[in-house]
């Protein structure tokens, strides 16, 4: 069987991917939006993605609720799943783009950008 | 010139929507906003009554062909922040969809959006239909 | 092809389970813990589970990247992942244990049954 050294090396099984922040750069033109966003036409805005599995570390940031979840799913995953890896911190971009009435118009948007994943 | 002023002088404006009391504090737009009854169906909140649903942003509806080929209509509610997205959605989504959004009281109910036509695979839209 | 009609009546395919509240009943005996918790032995916490797709309604509270990262899955599934269906509010409960000093204590566990579920 695979064994775990304590400088977390894994032997033999490849690393479970944990729940982190990845990248995911959008851009508004493939998006087709540039007929109406101005600047930016891309933007980096990461996304969260990996397993939440026991025992979720405190950076993770869990809820009383994923740390049950997690538990009931480890108990019996059929029944239960696990918590979700999501965005925990966000923060905004500004846009400039042409509103319906053609005012150009700089707004700002929230929660756009990754701060920080975490387990819920 | 600070930037404000710079916004104003070029016929530019900062989000109109945002409104300021008299004390000065700006509130979101989303705050300030009446709240609106739309249609719902396909996916109503929990506590709907009458396929009813309530929002501060939009009412909608959208068609959309599944990968079997199925057509499927829904309408429902759609919160004001990131309603300039989703009301907007994608050209380049699949699979096939329109999303039409109003906002007045069951303004959905009404609305009849219909399919693109198909992108044949040389990517060119194929009005063979 | 099968028709969908205006009142949500699916022909001829299951309803795909969108993000909804589900039952997670919690028994903290099967947990092994009745050994410290006195009351309640369970209770229920409910879950979040079911896909979210566009558009993400309005009872699903949405954050603007939840929503970006959406479209941007229906673009390129492969790609990015979907946004997750996870708890967005949640309420406490109140439990009395025996502490690690042999004291009966009662204290109350925030975000412990969930309340509603959205797309993050």
């Amino acid at each position: 069987t695979a064994f775990h050294n304590r400088h977390g090396k894994r032997h033999g099984k490849k690393a479970r991917l944990r729940c982190s922040k990845k990248a995911l750069h959008v851009n508004f033109k493939e998006l087709g939006w540039d007929d109406w966003i101005i600047a930016p036409l891309e933007y980096e805005a990461y996304h969260c993605e990996g397993v939440c599995d026991f025992p979720l570390r405190s950076h993770l940031e869990p809820t009383n609720h994923a740390i049950i979840q997690t538990l009931m799913n480890s108990m019996d995953p059929g029944s239960t799943p696990p918590s979700c890896c999501v965005p925990t911190k966000l923060t905004p971009i500004s846009i400039l783009y042409t509103d319906a009435g053609n005012n150009v118009v700089y707004k700002q948007y929230e929660d756009m950008v990754v701060e920080s994943c975490g387990c819920r | 010139q600070n930037l404000d002023s710079m916004l104003h002088g070029t016929g530019m404006k900062t989000d109109p929507d945002q409104k300021k009391q008299e004390d000065g504090v700006t509130l979101a737009p989303e705050d300030t906003l009446p709240f609106l009854q739309c249609y719902c169906s396909g996916h109503c909140p929990e506590n709907a009554i009458n396929n009813t649903c309530k929002t501060n942003g939009h009412c909608f509806a959208i068609i959309e062909e599944e990968e079997n080929g199925e057509i499927t209509l829904a309408s429902g509610c759609m919160k004001y922040e990131g309603s300039d997205f989703q009301c907007k959605d994608s050209p380049k989504a699949q699979p096939r969809r329109t999303i039409e959004c109003c906002r007045t009281d069951f303004c959905n109910r009404d609305l009849q959006p219909t399919l693109p036509p198909p992108i044949s695979p040389g990517g060119i839209f194929d009005g063979s239909i």
